[in-house]
């Protein structure tokens, strides 16, 4: 399959638009490409789906085991260097690629009248095949070439369609994440450099530096160095991984490098921060499975307290700012700050149950977290005004904006049955099993318990505020300067229906998405436990 | 004949002279003649290695040296001049409508 | 004794209905939603469907029908069935030895046995009677107009919730559906939403069950890390339970304790218990099914499912203190929660807290149960069994008892608010009457449900009134009715208690004490609104109340008359054991007489005094005093019913002969505390505000300026140091020149220095 | 290695190019002059047309006519170079004569070609797109003073153009350091011209001034240090200081010669602190004068300092490293943070540019280091400098794809010269707005300046900084302390990198966000030539950033074909 070919023909389609954009028939091509996109989204999404119900011939995804891809597809890029456009879906990016099709065209449909639409809906385009291309690629290279791509698009969709303080939170959100991830890139270079040479060995090999940035060719090489001590030495190792880490702990953001996210997500459009939040920050996290964790497994046991840290600061800190928030937008990001710390904590705690945790929570929350920002986008469209209380009994007013908050703020605090529980539930058994396991404190405990019950404070002090209360003696906004209090428009209510269905459909058959990743968990670590990589008492 | 060093040690003597004469001296002539001089210094450096290695390229050198600073003079003044014509000084601290 | 052995009552197989049980609920939930959107305000909706309403009551009343089949079934077996449903997910551990990864499984299941039975019988009849109601009392209130199938999709998806946990086969499950009642709690306080008051209360119940259910959570956790699993098939394994009481018994308790801690919130116990009296902020049909029937035995039922662990043998002794804690938990609320009803005039803030209270009294019950069940050497020896057997199966009982109970007085208050809330409009407003102005029943200034505006209804409202005194008479355990038999079970269950261990006899006295303080308040609470004089003009023109209210009352009257059939059929048995199984013992008569013999001629004579102290106390010292204070002869002209008028005969009398002034007492300062509930929102407030929304305004700043600042600092830093460099350039060539001098000065020293 | 004479006819083969730049020139200096011009026979009254001179002719008084001879000539130059890389060159070593001790003269190789494509390609679009930047004020023979002076500046630019390029080949070929030295003053005396072309101007004169003056002290400092070299080895040839130094490199008159050499071409990379001169330069010189600073005649610097440091001071003749590998390393370390940081908050985009151009060298010189280092892992040695090849392969690659992405910024600052000025941010206000493609285009530049990827701007870097990290890690390092410190020049690179980006992407906000400038809402002034070689140059900043592998291998064996004795 080529797989290949979405990413690119994602991009054509967005230089196409833009081409045609130039016209001064500006509005009339608002709406054409505005369908075109949908359409060609949809194909997106009705391609990963159909893959996922191994509609293709011989290839099925169920059974993916550890550095095992399917639709594996590898061309000569530059081969002096060792570099290939190599792509090919395990059971780690699969969720992903199938998330992010899966987004683009609900973004579509809840921004379907963002303004100058020529240019933005093929933006967003640009920005999902950027989006794919980092979870398909299996080559370093392409992965960081398509990782720093990402950042064009989402660039531009808080520039040209923030808020007010775009231009600040534009600069931000790149320059603060492309500083973290050159100096991964210096460790890319530094772990491609340290590989042991093999120059005319042919295939994925580079015949000038007879290296490869072939990610399963690295992490076969990895494994095969850590069963007799280190991969690359210990210090070196450490280094490393700090290095890489640096880059994805920013991009998840973790505490204390998320505050561009707050920035970014307040002034950057809904279609922007739906995608930022659903899949953008998922990157960081799935990086760091598919290069440290799988690459530096030694270096991963050394740094477990930290990263156990890392996420529980991130967990509780997120939270507790959320809770001191007055902005509508900026208390969701925050929320997705705490959220993030749940993955961290659940590839802390070195099960195979608290890492399928954070592969769901990375999934559950990608379907969430959209709807959180659909919804607060809404808000925004419709209520001029991003303030907490700026806007009461909404539950009268516009009823199914009301609906729409409540549902997506209740299963962001984890309501059973609803996509996000499942992940915390993980997390909550596998920590708590890890703590004892390892005779760590009980203490490590209390932050997550105590994060259950701030977030649902926040989220519930927000809907008191906004959905209740108010009514009869109604309180519109003073930013409405009095106009008829509008509820949302069906295209905002259908996007915010397939959201709630995904959230459902995940939350009480989680199975569809889980049993995928557990497999990965699972032959994980039966991979490096066999190879006595992983040994007892770790 | 004289020792190759001691025109060495002169030429040194003049080049130092020419580079402390250049961020010392605001006039743009004085500056050019300056920088005159430290090309001069290479000159009298050239000819005595060729008198020492016995070498007649030394001498080539220096010939085609001393067009070039010919021609530098030229460029400079030409220069000077049309700096002068925009700022009415050629007083190398007073134009510096370009900084920072 | 019968010779009934297990083989001989054979496992039931779960019929493949079952799961339509909580399926069908969910889909309504669905469907009335979906519809009402639809049809908002389409005529025939609102009237002949009655805005979802009748879909409720079909898929309620199919539900009632399945879980009777599904009961039928299990009614006289003692064993479990349990029936896998579907896989939900798997995933595994890695116990940190090169044995691999553990494979567990999560899946969704049914479980059925005796508790269940119990629970789901409770439920679903609740459930349908509540539902009737409903379509008599939010149908006919102009407020909800259009917005009644909001009502009906929360509550089914409620009924769902509960079905669901109970019958759920595993501690994971029984939370999943546990935060599910606990949402549509959340909505149904809320549902009149502009009320501030209201989102306070939907907010405040949220949080405070929140609260309880982390602990659940971890709790829930430990035990999975104990067994690997949350099955109730596995935890409940002797052997498994063998298995870890070998080396982490503690660490059971701790997590049965926790888990305990999430039952207090569900069950409002103190401390967890301020978000109760608040639910009332919703609609009475709410409040009788929720918050008083239902939802709030949530966490009965969790304690009672922990009953094979205090009986199992391997853990004899080890988990004594958690009892204690659960019988001391419970007892202190139920005189706490009794004492605050005193002082509210609030008719159904006083339910709310006598719900608090009777469920503390179960709560003590089961405390003590268990205590028995933990300690006494139940398995082997016959007398201890029976012990454990009774105490266990009393707290059940009085669930029973209390729900059936209870539901009713609600809905009977509902009723009463109801008419006069309409007596109020009748009055007031005839001419904006039905134009859904204003709020529930809380118009700015006239309380309906206030017992000020009440009195001396007992001729106008026949049915309700009786449905009232039953309803009171079983709470307060007067003799025969209703909950007498258990609360006199529980009471002398925790006097046994006491007797093998002394710490017993705080929640010992608690219930003894509040027993009459039960009698006390539900007295008042009757006497104030039936009997006696009209307090004002609206109480007098209240008018009967129509057939959808009429028709559950009437049910559940006899349903709580009928107790002494129910105890004699065994329900105080109720246990998980061969012998003492429903029904399998005795006739219905030797059963009743049996349950007589025990209750008013026990052969033990400590047992006997104190059933005695407890009638006493119950029956005739509480409702004394409230006679003597409140209540009195109707209104010249006015009778009530000739079962009624005994009582208010009595009444009559007792006040005129008894009658005290008690105005010192309503205005100590325990008067005021109370009415201010101990203050204890008033901390809980203050602790949120001042602690949790101090420290998050601290540490957003923190964020903003420390956090962010030192990001901020970098920039604005690397811009003057771009200044600074820049500034080098200072235009003139001179200095470009002495730079080149110095950096080849520079160069020189590099290169000198390495060479 | 094939050797031959000067002027033999395998001469004239290999030094097409530069013929043809050497023809052009003859043609630009005669064919404006061509006129009906009559020549008298002394003594007699017969005046014999001998067409120079007098009333020109129509077509040769065209002043657009200098402008597409030179363009002309310069492509051709640029496709002649190309033509003879694309079949893979020898070698060829032009002598003196035949004799034994003949002089090595000039040297056509990969490494050569490669410079002179760089050279050639620059200075071809810089003339193309001047046609848009210099001013026609009348066509014809018939003209005001005013306007014929005018049109007359017209030639002489583009005379400066070619010299200009005939300069800078002739350093790439040298074999001679003095030959070397004479073909920059060459193309230096050309460039300050040029940089002073718009004398009219206070800006301009001044920056001409000033590039002239420091420029002079930097040539007299390397002129010194070149008769000190000689002094020392008795010849100028690359080969013989070569074999000197080997022998008596660690005297310290060759150390203080290559110490005052490297001050000289330090001046042309615009290494810190020799830079001073170019940010006023850049900002008073047009823009694609500007242009051609920071990217030919920077390339013709380290086409010096490379033959400098790593033929006559190589590595290998050193014990370890280099000897001047402190000194570069520093250097380098000095020039990418002073670039950046001053770069930072420049407002004027051009002196930005200058800044990044810094910046750039500064990287640029960091490779550079990393090649000296080369030799301190004893097990490099048997793999025949694989690891210098790599570093001096990312270098030359950063070099060629530099003239896209930087021209190309100099080229659309060049369009908003035409407009009014481009001196301020603020220029460039709105430019997506009245310009979306050139937007685009200058976008494109910027980020594949600050290294985002797909860009070739993200390639070069990346491959400049692997051959850093190549040398750095060295075999079997465990540990970061085993790792050579040119190691932490990557890291330092990495970090300028991300300081970097800030000031590239103000450019892309200011164009995407900001209003336009009062009264410069309208579209921008047309000029197809400008356009269209902005648009070659985005079309390589993306293609070769996708699909470089080619002019990687290009690269590679130009740097293979500099170190075939190693």
């Amino acid at each position: 399959m080529q797989l290949v070919g979405f990413p690119v023909v994602a991009g054509i389609v967005l230089l196409a638009f833009v081409a045609n954009a130039k016209k001064s028939a500006h509005e009339k091509l608002n709406n054409p490409i505005r369908m075109a996109s949908f359409a060609f989204s949809l194909g997106l999404f009705a391609y990963t789906t159909a893959m996922f119900f191994d509609a293709f011939a011989d290839i099925t995804t169920s059974g993916l085991a550890f550095n095992d891809y399917k639709f594996q597809d590898s061309y000569e890029w530059f081969p002096a260097l060792g570099i290939h456009w190599t792509v090919g879906l395990d059971a780690l990016s699969f969720p992903m690629v199938w998330l992010t099709t899966f987004l683009l065209p609900v973004t579509i449909i809840a921004t379907w009248h963002e303004k100058n639409g020529a240019t933005y809906f093929p933006t967003l385009l640009l920005m999902g095949g950027a989006l794919i291309g980092v979870f398909v690629s299996l080559d370093l290279f392409m992965f960081y070439v398509f990782w720093e791509l990402t950042l064009i698009p989402m660039f531009f969709l808080i520039l040209n369609w923030g808020g007010k303080d775009r231009k600040y939170a534009s600069q931000k959100f790149f320059i603060y994440t492309f500083t973290a991830s050159v100096v991964m890139l210096l460790g890319l270079v530094t772990l491609y450099l340290m590989q042991p040479e093999q120059i005319g060995a042919g295939g994925k090999y580079g015949t000038m530096t007879g290296r490869t940035f072939d990610i399963p060719t690295l992490v076969e090489h990895a494994t095969a160095a850590n069963q007799n001590g280190w991969f690359l030495g210990e210090s070196m190792q450490k280094v490393l991984f700090v290095m890489l880490m640096l880059g994805f702990l920013v991009k998840l953001p973790a505490v204390p490098f998320h505050t561009w996210l707050p920035d970014a997500h307040v002034q950057a459009p809904t279609g922007g921060s739906m995608l930022l939040a659903g899949v953008m920050l998922k990157m960081g996290a799935y990086g760091m499975f598919r290069l440290p964790l799988s690459m530096f497994p030694h270096a991963l046991q050394h740094f477990q307290l930290a990263l156990m840290i890392f996420g529980m600061v991130s967990l509780v800190w997120g939270a507790i700012v959320c809770l001191g928030q007055t902005n509508l937008k900026k208390m969701v990001a925050y929320s997705s700050v705490s959220h993030m710390g749940v993955i961290l904590i659940g590839i802390a705690t070195m099960q195979p149950m608290g890492w399928a945790a954070a592969l769901f929570m990375m999934f559950a929350h990608g379907i969430i977290s959209p709807m959180l920002f659909a919804v607060c986008g809404a808000f925004k469209h419709h209520y001029h005004s991003m303030e907490i209380g700026a806007m009461r009994g909404m539950a009268k007013h516009s009823p199914w904006l009301a609906t729409s908050m409540m549902f997506a703020w209740m299963a962001s605090l984890g309501l059973p049955l609803l996509a996000g529980f499942v992940a915390e539930l993980m997390m909550f058994i596998a920590l708590w099993y890890f703590i004892d396991l390892q005779g760590w404190s009980v203490l490590w405990m209390v932050g997550p318990a105590l994060v259950l019950a701030l977030t649902a404070a926040y989220y519930l002090w927000s809907m008191q505020r906004t959905i209740f209360e108010g009514g009869d003696e109604t309180q519109p906004p003073a930013s409405l300067n009095g106009d008829v209090v509008p509820d949302i428009t069906n295209e905002e209510k259908m996007a915010m229906l397939i959201l709630a269905a995904f959230t459902i459909l995940f939350g009480v058959m989680p199975w569809i998405g889980l049993d995928m990743m557990d497999d990965y968990c699972r032959t994980f670590f039966e991979h490096m436990i066999s190879n006595g990589i992983f040994k007892g008492g770790a | 004949m004289i020792d190759p060093a001691l025109v060495s040690g002169l030429s040194a003597l003049m080049f130092v002279i020419g580079l402390g004469g250049a961020f010392t001296r605001k006039n743009a002539i004085i500056v050019l003649m300056c920088i005159e001089l430290m090309l001069n210094a290479a000159n009298m450096q050239f000819a005595a290695a060729a008198v020492y290695h016995g070498d007649t390229t030394g001498w080539v050198y220096t010939i085609f040296a001393i067009a070039i600073a010919a021609s530098e003079v030229a460029i400079g003044l030409a220069i000077f001049l049309a700096m002068y014509g925009q700022h009415d000084t050629i007083s190398l601290d007073d134009v510096a409508v370009l900084k920072n | 004794m019968a010779g009934s052995t297990l083989s001989e009552i054979a496992t039931p197989e779960i019929t493949e209905l079952a799961p339509l049980i909580v399926l069908l609920p969910m889909i309504a939930f669905a469907v009335i939603l979906f519809l009402g959107r639809v049809f908002n305000g389409n005529p025939t909706w609102k009237n002949t469907v009655k805005e979802g309403g009748i879909i409720a009551l079909g898929v309620m009343g199919a539900v009632l029908v399945l879980s009777l089949l599904l009961i039928a079934d299990f009614i006289g077996s003692v064993q479990a069935g349990h029936d896998s449903v579907f896989h939900w997910f798997t995933s595994g551990v890695w116990d940190g030895t090169s044995a691999g990864v553990s494979t567990d499984k999560f899946g969704f299941g049914l479980y059925v046995d005796h508790i269940t039975v119990m629970l789901l019988f409770v439920a679903a009849f609740l459930c349908l009677l509540i539902n009737v109601f409903s379509i008599g009392y939010m149908n006919t209130d102009p407020i909800n107009d259009n917005r009644n199938h909001r009502f009906y999709a929360e509550f089914t998806l409620f009924c769902s919730g509960m079905l669901g946990m109970v019958l759920a086969d595993s501690f994971l499950w029984l939370f999943i559906f546990w935060e599910i009642m606990g949402l549509c709690s959340y909505l149904l306080i809320g549902f009149y939403y502009e009320r501030p008051s209201a989102a306070y209360a939907a907010k405040k119940a949220f949080l405070t069950t929140r609260v309880g259910d982390v602990f659940l959570m971890i709790g829930l956790v430990m035990l999975w890390d104990l067994f690997g699993s949350l099955d109730y098939t596995v935890v409940f394994d002797s052997a498994n339970i063998e298995h870890v009481a070998e080396h982490s018994a503690g660490t059971l308790q701790w997590a049965l304790g926790l888990m305990f801690i999430g039952a207090v919130g569900k069950s409002a116990q103190f401390p967890l218990h301020v978000w109760l009296p608040d639910a009332m902020e919703g609609p009475t049909p709410v409040s009788a099914l929720i918050h008083a029937a239902t939802m709030v035995n949530a966490g009965l039922y969790l304690v009672a499912r922990m009953f094979p662990f205090f009986g199992a043998e391997a853990l004899h002794g080890d988990l004594a203190d958690l009892a204690y804690i659960i019988a001391v938990v419970g007892g202190i609320t139920a005189v706490m929660a009794a004492a605050i009803a005193f002082v509210q005039m609030d008719l159904k803030k006083v339910l709310a807290y006598s719900t608090m209270s009777q469920l503390a009294y179960i709560f003590t019950g089961l405390g003590c149960a268990l205590y028995l069940a933990n300690t006494l050497d139940w398995h082997h020896n016959e007398k201890d069994h029976y012990i454990v057997i009774v105490a266990f199966g009393a707290a059940l009982f009085h669930l029973f008892n209390h729900a059936m109970a209870k539901g009713m007085l609600f809905m009977a208050s509902g009723s009463v608010i109801h008419e006069v809330h309409h007596a109020h409009h009748h009055l007031h407003h005839h001419d904006d009457h039905g134009d859904g102005h204003g709020d529930d029943h809380h118009d700015e200034e006239f309380d309906a449900q206030s017992m000020e505006n009440m009195g001396g209804l007992a001729s106008k409202m026949p049915i309700t009134a009786t449905a009232m005194l039953v309803g009171s008479a079983s709470i307060m355990g007067l003799p025969l009715i209703g909950g007498f038999w258990s609360k006199e079970g529980i009471i002398a269950n925790a006097w046994r208690v006491a007797q093998d261990d002394p710490r017993f006899l705080l929640p010992a006295m608690c219930v003894l004490i509040g027993a009459g303080m039960t009698g006390f308040y539900m007295s008042r609470m009757w006497l104030k609104t039936f009997a006696g004089k009209p307090n004002n003009e609206v109480a007098a023109h209240v008018g009967p109340t129509n057939i959808w209210i009429k028709t559950p009352l009437f049910i559940l009257t006899f349903v709580s008359l009928s107790s002494v059939f129910l105890a004699g059929m065994g329900f105080t048995h109720w246990a998980p054991d061969e012998n003492y199984a429903f029904m399998q013992e005795k006739s219905l008569v030797d059963g009743i007489i049996y349950e007589m013999q025990h209750a008013f001629a026990n052969s033990d004579a400590y047992f006997f005094i104190i059933t005695y102290i407890a009638i006493a106390m119950g029956a005739v010292a509480g409702p004394g005093l409230a006679m003597a204070l409140y209540g009195g002869k109707l209104e010249d002209g006015e009778s009530a019913k000739p079962w009624m008028t005994p009582v208010i005969s009595l009444n009559a009398w007792v006040m005129n002969r008894f009658n005290f002034d008690n105005s010192a007492f309503a205005e100590s300062t325990l008067a005021v505390a109370l009415q201010n509930r101990l203050y204890i929102d008033h901390y809980y407030d203050m602790a949120m505000v001042k602690i949790v929304a101090g420290l998050s305004n601290k540490v957003a700043q923190a964020d903003s300026d420390v956090i962010d600042g030192t990001i901020k600092t970098i920039e604005t830093g690397s811009q003057s140091l771009s200044t600074a460099v820049r500034s080098l350039t200072t235009g003139s060539a001179r200095d470009y020149i002495l730079m080149v001098a110095v950096g080849m000065l520079a160069i020189f020293m590099l290169v000198w220095g390495v060479a | 290695m094939e050797t031959t004479q000067a002027f033999s006819s395998e001469f004239y083969t290999a030094l097409l190019p530069e013929l043809m730049l050497f023809a052009g020139l003859l043609a630009l200096i005669i064919i404006p002059n061509l006129g009906k011009g009559t020549f008298r026979i002394p003594g007699t009254q017969i005046r014999l047309p001998w067409f120079m001179g007098g009333e020109r002719y129509a077509l040769t008084s065209n002043p657009h006519l200098p402008a597409w001879i030179a363009t002309i000539t310069l492509t051709g130059a640029f496709l002649a170079v190309g033509d003879s890389l694309r079949g893979g060159i020898d070698s060829l070593l032009v002598m003196s004569s035949d004799a034994d001790e003949a002089k090595e003269l000039l040297m056509i190789n990969g490494f050569s070609r490669v410079f002179e494509l760089i050279f050639f390609g620059a200075l071809a679009l810089a003339s193309f797109a001047s046609m848009n930047r210099l001013k026609v004020e009348g066509i014809g023979a018939k003209l005001d003073v005013e306007k014929l002076y005018n049109n007359r500046r017209q030639a002489d630019f583009y005379i400066l153009m070619l010299t200009c390029g005939l300069g800078m080949s002739v350093v790439a070929l040298a074999q001679d350091l003095f030959v070397l030295f004479i073909g920059l003053e060459l193309a230096s005396f050309s460039t300050y011209v040029l940089v002073a072309f718009l004398k009219e101007t206070k800006a301009g004169a001044e920056a001409g001034m000033k590039y002239f003056i420091v420029g002079s002290v930097a040539s007299g400092v390397g002129l010194y240090g070149l008769s000190m070299l000689y002094l020392w080895a008795g010849s100028l040839q690359f080969d013989v200081l070569a074999a000197t130094f080997a022998t008596s490199g660690t005297e310290p008159l060759p150390l203080i010669g290559i110490g005052f050499v490297l001050v000289g071409f330090g001046f042309k990379v615009s290494a810190a602190p020799f830079h001073f001169a170019a940010p006023d330069a850049y900002a008073g010189a047009s823009s694609p004068v500007a242009g051609v600073l920071a990217t030919a005649s920077k390339a013709m610097g380290m086409v010096g300092l490379i033959r400098m440091l790593l033929i006559v001071a190589a590595p290998e003749s050193s014990e370890g490293s280099a000897v001047w590998l402190v000194c570069l390393g520093a250097l380098a370390a000095l020039t990418m943070t002073w670039g950046n940081l001053a770069a930072l908050g420049s407002t004027n985009p051009k002196r930005m540019l200058a800044y990044s151009s810094v910046a750039h060298a500064g990287y640029m010189l960091a490779g550079l280091t990393a090649v000296g280092a080369w030799t301190w892992d004893p097990s490099f040695a048997g793999q025949e400098g694989e690891a210098a090849l790599m570093v001096l392969t990312a270098l030359l690659f950063h070099m060629v794809v530099l003239v896209a992405f930087k021209l190309g910024a100099f080229l659309v600052l060049s369009i908003l010269e035409s407009d009014g000025d481009a001196s301020r941010l603020s220029s460039l206000g709105g430019l997506a707005k009245r310009e979306p493609l050139l937007a685009f285009g200058m976008f494109i530049f910027m980020i594949s300046l600050a290294g985002v990827p797909p860009m070739a701007g993200f390639l070069s870097k990346l491959m400049v900084i692997m051959g850093i990290v190549n040398v750095g890690v060295g075999t079997g390092a465990e540990s970061l302390s085993d790792f050579h410190w040119v190691w932490w020049l990557a890291l330092l690179m990495v970090l300028n990198s991300a300081v970097s980006v800030f000031y590239y992407l103000r450019v892309a906000v200011v164009m995407f966000f900001d209003a336009p400038e009062e009264g410069r809402e309208g579209p921008l002034p047309s000029g197809w030539q400008v356009r269209t070689s902005i648009f070659a140059c985005v079309l390589v900043t993306i293609l070769v950033g996708i699909f470089g592998d080619s002019i990687l291998e290009m690269c590679r064996s130009a740097a293979e074909s500099l170190t075939t004795n190693w």
